[in-house]
């Protein structure tokens, strides 16, 4: 690596942040939380994963905190996810294909307004903050 | 001239410490030879210079002798070293002057070797009457 | 004499040309030479016969050069009648002055010559075995050759010689000044050579190159050994007359890195050249051993021929012993 | 200055002195074992320690490394301070019972004997460490340090091993405290023959009790500075300031007239002949070593011992070692019969030893010489005329067990004979110098065939030699002994001296000479003079002659290439006259 | 892994690979983790990441997961595909393996409200399980080198040098001496232009100390940038760290640190383009407790035998090769950035009035919760033992903590709601030392840790000085023998006046504490030594010689059915009867191993 200067230093740390700072367990603006029990994974919750995978990789955000949780109990609509913006109730999207979980990211985790078209149902059981 | 009745005349340089004093010594002990060798008497075997071979056999020399002493008994160290190399190379070109090599000769003789100096002179001189006359310029002394 | 101008005579005997080229060689010092005398005499370059010579009065020539040895029997005469007619006469180059490369022919005799040259030489073909002949007849007319002697004969040695001007040519500035002596009449004793006695070393820039004590331990030929241009040829085994050479000439051969010759001639001192420079090189003859030392002479192929390139005949021996030679 | 109160007493020192060196300007005496005034303070063994009340803080230092601050008090036996001192000197009475220091220091202290578990009563290293800094700091050898650790600590050589670095100054037994490091006594244990040649026994030493000056000189190989750079002891105790190690050889240039070479002769080296045993067998000296044994001042003071250092029953002296012998120097050495005699008769009056004389020809030429050798037949040694072949160990009777046989062919009796004896002495001959050719080059004087130098005659000119100027006295001449040495030392300074207040000096009168305006400066001669009389001059360019060292021999002449050079005598054109003459009719 | 720098990942795996860690296998749960996530296609969405040490070092090996900071211990190779399935995938974090404190019944699955950790301060470690210590990028990434950069740019070494005298930082070392100043005297002092060192000291020889070990091994790069702030503050342009050798792991990741930061040009010449050169050579100990001592470890680096001289002059002054140096502990320079960044106030109102910042302590022996606690100053040994230590195992008694390793001192069970401070420590006669916190329960014989820490000094003792050298071993000797009931009366006397002189007059650090271990036990357990010489007893049972063991036949007999198993194991075959029988300890014979009091399951054997 060629001698650092000050401000080399400073985009370092801010590139190695986006990464170390998933660590930190900060504060988030949004908290997306995809079901993957057994079912839910056989009904192909792991393709709606990566989608969101790749979607938080290209809005090269760092306030989104993607993460999965175990089975939500409505077996017959899987894959399901929950987006939880700070601040609002947590809103729960059923029978999720690739497509919707790119427009759900879009217009709710990054636009904030709740996609109704795909939506159960506002409010969900406690999850654990 | 006859053979027999040929008698060569020659000359000898003698280096002062050694030849000439066993010359001396070969006189003093009443040793009898042949007298067509005449003397002629320097320092240092390494003094006869090459000219005077020349001048002799020009003279009408018909033999030349350099004796000196013994290798390493030089009374000046080295003078008869000279004389040896200077013997070599001359009677090289006397060859090719025509003259033979056998008529320039170098012999050691210390001071006590008088029986020495009588042999070398008897023999050089029976060599001489063998080879007969040089007359290098047809017996006549050179023109002007 | 017609005008006051000094009368001047040159002549060549057995000569290669190189000293009336030298003359020539003058470049416009010649006309310098031309207006302050009048050449009378120079077979060469202007149409003088025999006859016009004999005409002048004895002594008439104030100074004759003649170059060139003499061989045959027409040149003894030509010099004999110069001699009478000049004043001066100077033996002008090596030719004249000690024999020259002609004189090296004193290693044979007319006999051996003639039957090499016209018979036995290869590119000869002589069926008839015609030679040169003092008188013959060819188509009827009486034809007369000069007689060929045996043996060289430098200009000393035939007819009386005031100065000699050294050289294989003389060099220019040689000869300038030994004609403005001549012409001024500052000129040194009879007998002179005219230029320094001492020998070429003491002129030879290589001179300082000499390691101390200096021996030969081993002899080359000049083409056996890359010459190194600054260093004396005897340190480099080289084989240079320059000891025994009497100096004047300029260096020229040193400076084209080749060997003197000794073509000046010995200096005043020394009766032989050949033989003075002999006893020099064998004397410094590194080894003592005489196996060795015969080994190093081998190595010398032709000291006559060497050490008497241009002085045999003016040598103490003059020639080589030869049976029937006049 | 500083300003302190000691015990009590208020004192005034400079700056930077030490308590301890404090104390003692105003003589109190606090005890210390591993401090030394020649060395860094290295305050290990805690003995000097002592109580300093500073701004009313007391504390417990070491005095030997502390140094005083303005104001201190010092208590050097304050309670504090006897306690530690104490405790830790009995201490080192448990770890070096053996050790004098420290049961001197106990009973001043008024321990009788240590608490402490003794781990080796004859121990006597306290590990105090002066060895390990004299070795660094005085010798610089560093040849010796500290290893392993804790109370496993020891001083001593790297793994043990003989160390190389250590030169044998015993500076670490000078050093140490308590005794513990000994130095080996040589002259105890046995004399080995070839130690007679022995080292140097003090770097600083006058070279022998009759020497001219009698002025010490340093042994380079022996002084420590020489080899460490350090120490310079000598030149600090020398108040005349007479020492300086930085002297160096210098060259003298010094112009004489003539010179008397006398440089000796070389003794024959007796290994030479395997037969003889020289350097195999211990007992087989030569007798340079023998005068070595019986001279007073020499290692064993004059006493003749043996290799294992008893006196010999019988001794065998042979002659002509080395000399009359056509394998070895054809020449007699002139001396050894004599030197020979004097060592039998020494044994005889010395020891009662047998002492059996192996002779070619007893050559006592000398005035008395021969009496004295019917006194020695008279004292009963045996002498055997013969060359003795071979001096073996190898016994063949029992007679013969542990002695010396000497093997000879007795030519009075015409028979072999076997002599067995304890010790023999080899008569060695005398052999020209080391350097003798070197001399005769440089002094340009020749050498007979046995390599002595040459005298101009034997009879008429026995002192000078063919050089102008150059004299010979002693055995570089010929073996010779010491009355005949001196009568020729004699000869050879009255005729160095004649030449000098002569004032004279005769010259060669047919000497050469180079004519300068025909010499071209060719340097042809200049190689040829074997007295080397031609030099080149480069600022002319020419050569010119010495007429001093000139001979007159004339190869220059007839070498010279120019004619420059020529000879007052002898000229080219009177012995071209003379090859003339020879052939008028 | 280059490219894993880019690419987001929803979860990090944090696995402690500190010593203990490793030595526990952590870096085989690290391959079983990786295999398993590539089995289960995760792993472009789960990163593993070794960290160092995490500090709850009795639980290891450990893992933390990030987000959510899930603690997981005790973690076998057998149960990793269980819990990437369940956790990993699944999202339902796995309750079995996560910590449970002895006395609760359910596990607390978040790191932060475990007590162990719950109650530290974390300053030097700050980045103890969360940054991989072989990335300088992740170490930058929590504000690493920032410090660096404000004091090169920013800073005077005047304003350095007093912000760290404002801290109230003072040496962790053990000394204490207050860092600040110290930097003062060496910045000051500097004869004829001659160069200055600063030495980081990472002997760490202490028996039972492993806090040195841990900051290098988890940040590396926290020492290094405190080394090279203190070097502009002082003006020095080498540095050393003097690490011991038998600390492979931390060497290697100092070297890899060392390289990197050199890649970036935070080392050599013309850092950060300040024209401030500096550079930092690695000295590796050769195993030698008294290198830990400043001018034995200087004397090592200049390659002579480690063994202390004489002070003054201090190394301040005449340091390596006799020009100024200053010597600090790696937990000292690790402070530095933190103090540069976040200002002396904030530090300073961390800690006591005299003693400011925390204080890293390796907590050992009879404790639950052994590890490395980060604590600030002022904390009392309650805290310590009971909420962050969990307590003493198996119900026994707190008997007493040894603090400050073989020169530090045992502090009775009574003062255990002492604060912990440099004074507070040195008043009850032990002392800070580099931190080591060593608890005793009341199975331990006082004698017998006296006897173990003077054997330690002995056998470190470099042999130079006589007290040091002689009086530990007289010492050790005389304990020895109480231990085998040969102790005589005026041993106690004896031992009291060594241990003062040997305090007195040896010359270096290591003799003068020796003796407080023993002073500390003299002082607070005098009875125990009474015992031990009159009644020839040790009350712990740990002087094998003075136990005597005895078997009571009824339970033997009744409960155990003389089940033979003590007689098979006794060595000495001083236990008579067979089975079935009761059996009997001939006395004569009994070497007292007390083997047969470990083996029997019945408690028939007892010891008096």
């Amino acid at each position: 690596m060629a001698k650092l200067t000050i401000d080399d230093l400073k985009k370092i740390k801010e590139k190695a942040k986006r990464r170390t700072e998933l660590r930190e367990g900060g504060d988030y603006r949004a908290k997306v939380t995809v079901h993957m029990g057994t079912c839910g994974i056989a009904a192909g919750a792991r393709k709606i994963m990566n989608a969101f995978m790749d979607e938080l990789e290209q809005s090269k955000s760092s306030d989104i905190l993607l993460t999965n949780s175990g089975c939500a109990g409505l077996c017959s609509r899987e894959p399901m996810a929950t987006v939880e913006l700070s601040g609002q109730a947590p809103i729960k999207y059923i029978d999720l294909t690739e497509q919707k979980t790119k427009e759900i990211f879009q217009k709710h985790v990054i636009g904030g307004n709740v996609v109704k078209k795909y939506a159960l149902g506002k409010g969900s059981e406690k999850t654990d903050a | 001239m006859s053979n027999e009745s040929f008698e060569p005349r020659l000359v000898g340089f003698l280096c002062n410490w050694c030849s000439y004093t066993g010359a001396d010594l070969a006189g003093t002990s009443r040793m009898s030879y042949a007298p067509n060798l005449r003397i002629i008497r320097v320092m240092c075997s390494g003094r006869v210079d090459p000219q005077f071979v020349l001048k002799a056999f020009k003279e009408g020399a018909d033999g030349v002798l350099i004796s000196g002493c013994h290798p390493g008994d030089c009374h000046y160290q080295e003078g008869n070293y000279k004389a040896l190399r200077r013997h070599r190379l001359l009677s090289k070109m006397l060859e090719q002057m025509g003259i033979e090599k056998e008529r320039f000769r170098l012999e050691w003789v210390s001071a006590a070797e008088g029986e020495k100096f009588q042999r070398v002179c008897n023999e050089f001189t029976d060599e001489m009457k063998k080879l007969g006359p040089l007359n290098l310029n047809g017996g006549k002394k050179n023109e002007q | 004499m017609s005008n006051d101008k000094p009368k001047v005579a040159f002549y060549w005997c057995a000569s290669c040309g190189g000293c009336e080229e030298a003359v020539v060689d003058l470049a416009e010092d010649i006309l310098k030479v031309t207006s302050a005398v009048d050449i009378v005499f120079w077979p060469v370059a202007l149409d003088f016969k025999r006859k016009d010579v004999e005409a002048m009065e004895d002594g008439s020539i104030a100074v004759s050069f003649i170059n060139g040895a003499v061989r045959l029997s027409e040149q003894e005469e030509m010099v004999k009648l110069l001699r009478k007619k000049s004043g001066l006469v100077v033996a002008f180059g090596s030719c004249s002055h000690l024999g020259g490369i002609p004189g090296l022919a004193n290693f044979w005799n007319k006999q051996t010559i003639f039957d090499y040259a016209y018979l036995k030489s290869p590119s000869t073909n002589n069926p008839d075995k015609i030679v040169p002949l003092e008188k013959s007849e060819v188509d009827g007319k009486e034809l007369e050759l000069p007689e060929f002697y045996d043996t060289v004969y430098s200009l000393d040695q035939v007819i009386d010689v005031d100065y000699y001007l050294p050289g294989c040519a003389p060099p220019k500035d040689l000869i300038v000044n030994a004609v403005n002596a001549i012409l001024e009449g500052k000129l040194p004793p009879k007998g002179a050579v005219l230029s320094p006695n001492k020998s070429l070393c003491d002129e030879c820039d290589r001179n300082e190159s000499k390691p101390e004590k200096f021996t030969m331990t081993e002899i080359k030929r000049p083409w056996e050994v890359e010459l190194d241009p600054e260093k004396c040829f005897l340190a480099q085994g080289v084989i240079c007359m320059g000891p025994a050479t009497r100096g004047g000439c300029g260096q020229r051969c040193i400076t084209a890195n080749m060997p003197c010759r000794g073509c000046f001639g010995p200096s005043d001192q020394v009766f032989d050249q050949g033989a003075k420079f002999l006893s020099a090189m064998a004397s410094i003859i590194e080894t003592n051993d005489e196996k060795q030392i015969d080994k190093l002479i081998e190595t010398i192929v032709d000291p006559a021929g060497t050490f008497y390139r241009f002085s045999l005949p003016t040598s103490i021996l003059r020639r080589k012993k030869m049976e029937a030679t006049k | 200055m500083v300003n302190l109160t000691i015990d009590g007493k208020k004192i005034k020192v400079d700056e930077g002195t030490t308590i301890l060196q404090a104390a003692e300007k105003n003589d109190i005496k606090i005890p210390s074992l591993c401090f030394h005034p020649l060395l860094e303070p290295y305050a290990a063994c805690r003995v000097c320690v002592v109580e300093v009340i500073k701004k009313g803080e007391s504390e417990i230092v070491t005095s030997c490394n502390t140094k005083v601050t303005e104001g201190i008090e010092v208590k050097t036996d304050s309670e504090r301070a006897m306690k530690a001192r104490e405790l830790n000197v009995e201490m080192l009475l448990a770890q070096a019972p053996d050790a004098e220091a420290v049961q001197e220091l106990a009973k001043d202290l008024g321990i009788k004997e240590t608490r402490f578990e003794v781990k080796d009563p004859d121990e006597k290293c306290i590990l105090c460490g002066l060895c390990v800094r004299a070795c660094e700091e005085v010798v610089g050898a560093d040849a010796i340090s500290f290893n392993e650790r804790g109370a496993e600590r020891t001083v001593s050589t790297p793994f043990g091993q003989e160390s190389e670095a250590c030169i044998g100054c015993t500076a670490c037994s000078f050093f140490c405290p308590t005794g513990a490091i000994t130095v080996e006594d040589l002259l105890g244990r046995e004399v080995i023959h070839d130690e007679l040649h022995l080292g140097p026994s003090s770097a600083v030493r006058v070279p022998i009790r009759q020497a001219v000056p009698m002025v010490p000189f340093i042994d380079e190989e022996a002084c420590i500075h020489f080899k460490t750079g350090e120490c310079k002891l000598c030149e600090q105790v020398c108040e005349k300031e007479a020492v300086d190690h930085d002297m160096e050889d210098e060259e003298v240039k010094v112009e004489v007239g003539s010179v008397v070479l006398a440089s000796g002769f070389k003794p024959f080296d007796a290994k030479r002949i395997q037969a003889y045993g020289y350097g195999r067998f211990n007992n087989v000296i030569t007798a340079l070593e023998f005068e070595k044994l019986v001279n007073a001042s020499g290692p064993t003071g004059g006493k003749i011992r043996l290799a294992n250092g008893k006196e010999p029953e019988s001794v065998g002296i042979v002659h002509c070692v080395g000399s009359r012998d056509e394998n070895y120097n054809e020449y007699c050495s002139r001396v050894c019969c004599m030197y020979s005699l004097k060592f039998a008769h020494l044994l005889n009056e010395k020891t009662n030893a047998q002492v059996y004389d192996f002779y070619i020809d007893m050559r006592c030429f000398g005035k008395g010489y021969e009496e004295f050798y019917h006194r020695l037949l008279e004292e009963g040694t045996k002498f055997i005329r013969g060359r003795v072949s071979e001096i073996t160990d190898v016994a063949v009777t029992e007679k013969e067990e542990g002695k010396l046989v000497i093997r000879v062919e007795d030519t009075l009796i015409g028979a072999m004979r076997r002599i067995p004896v304890d010790m023999v002495v080899l008569s060695i001959g005398l052999e020209p110098g080391i350097d003798q050719n070197e001399i005769a080059r440089v002094f340009n004087i020749s050498c007979s065939q046995d390599t002595f130098f040459l005298e101009r005659h034997p009879k008429l000119g026995p002192v000078s030699t063919f050089s102008d100027g150059i004299f010979l006295a002693g055995a570089c001449q010929s073996p010779k002994d010491i009355p005949d040495t001196v009568a020729q030392a004699g000869a050879a300074a009255s005729e160095a001296l004649s030449l000098a207040d002569k004032g004279t000096f005769e010259l060669e009168p047919v000497t050469a000479e180079i004519d300068k305006d025909l010499c071209s400066g060719c340097q042809i001669c200049v190689s040829l003079c074997p007295f080397t009389a031609i030099t080149y001059n480069e600022e002319e360019g020419i050569s010119e002659i010495n007429d001093a060292l000139c001979k007159g021999c004339g190869t220059c002449v007839s070498a010279c290439p120019s004619g420059a050079s020529q000879q007052r005598h002898y000229r080219d054109n009177q012995i071209f006259a003379e090859i003339e003459g020879i052939f008028i009719e | 892994m280059e490219k894993a720098n880019e690419k987001a990942y929803r979860l990090h795996l944090m696995v402690c690979a500190g010593t203990a860690c490793v030595s526990n296998n952590s870096f085989g749960i690290k391959d079983a983790l990786e295999k398993e996530i590539n089995k289960q296609g995760l792993e472009d969405e789960v990163l593993v990441v070794t960290t160092g040490c995490n500090g709850f070092c009795e639980r290891g090996p450990l893992l933390v997961v990030q987000p959510g900071n899930v603690f997981y211990q005790q973690l076998e190779e057998k149960d990793i595909p269980h819990l990437v399935e369940e956790h990993f995938l699944k999202g339902r974090p796995v309750k079995k393996l996560m910590y449970k404190p002895p006395k609760e019944k359910s596990p607390i699955p978040i790191l932060s409200d475990i007590n162990f950790f719950k109650k530290q301060v974390l300053i030097a470690l700050r980045n103890r399980g969360l940054i991989d210590p072989e990335k300088i990028d992740e170490y930058i990434a929590r504000d690493g080198y920032s410090a660096l950069a404000k004091a090169l740019t920013e800073m005077e070494p005047k304003q350095i040098i007093n912000e760290v005298k404002d801290s109230g930082l003072r040496g962790r070392g053990g000394g204490g001496f207050p860092t600040g100043l110290k930097w003062e005297f060496v910045s000051k002092s500097s004869t004829n232009g001659q160069e200055r060192y600063i030495v980081c000291n990472g002997d760490e020889g202490d028996p039972g100390a492993f806090m040195d070990r841990s900051i290098l091994e988890a940040d590396p790069h926290a020492v290094i940038e405190g080394m090279i702030i203190g070097a502009k503050a002082i003006g020095a342009s080498k540095g050393f760290v003097y690490v011991r050798n038998e600390y492979p792991l931390a060497v290697s990741r100092l070297i890899k640190a060392l390289e990197q930061a050199r890649g970036y040009g935070l080392l050599g010449k013309d850092i950060l383009g300040s024209g401030f050169d500096f550079d930092i050579k690695i000295v590796r100990g050769a195993g030698a407790f008294v290198c830990g001592e400043e001018t034995a470890l200087m004397a090592s680096i200049e390659g002579r035998l480690g063994e202390p001289r004489p002070r003054p002059p201090y190394p301040a002054e005449k340091g390596l090769w006799d020009n100024p140096t200053c010597i600090n502990n790696v937990e000292t320079w690790a402070n530095v950035p933190v103090i540069i960044n976040r200002s002396a106030d904030w530090y300073s109102n961390i800690g006591t009035k005299t003693s400011k910042g925390t204080k890293v302590f390796s907590l050992v022996g009879k404790i639950n919760n052994t590890g490395l606690v980060e604590v600030p100053m002022g904390i009392t040994l309650r805290e310590i033992i009971e909420d962050i230590g969990g307590g003493i195992p198996d119900g026994k008694k707190f008997k007493a903590v040894q603090t400050g390793g073989p020169s530090g001192g045992c502090i009775p069970a009574k003062n255990i709601d002492l604060p912990i401070d440099y004074e507070s420590l040195t008043e009850v006669g032990s002392m800070m030392g580099s931190g080591g916190m060593v608890v005793m329960d009341e199975d331990t014989c006082m004698v017998d840790v006296a006897k173990y820490f003077i054997s330690f000094t002995q056998n470190e003792s470099c042999g130079k000085c006589t007290p040091c050298r002689e009086g530990t071993k007289a010492m050790y000797e005389i304990l020895d023998r109480i231990t085998k009931g040969e102790g005589k009366e005026e041993d106690i006397d004896l031992l009291e006046d060594l241990a003062k002189s040997i305090k007195d007059s040896a010359l270096c650090g290591l003799g003068n504490t020796a003796p407080n271990p023993v002073l500390t036990t003299l002082k607070y357990f005098k009875d125990e030594y009474e015992i031990h010489i009159k009644e020839k007893k040790c009350p712990a049972h740990v002087c094998r010689e003075l136990n005597t063991y005895t078997i009571d036949e009824k339970t033997c007999l009744d409960v155990g059915h003389g089940c033979d198993l003590c007689r098979k194991n006794c060595s000495a075959n001083a236990i008579s009867g067979e089975t079935k029988t009761a059996h009997q300890v001939i006395q004569e014979k009994c070497i007292k191993c007390g083997v047969c009091y470990d083996v029997c399951r019945f408690d028939a054997v007892k010891v008096k």
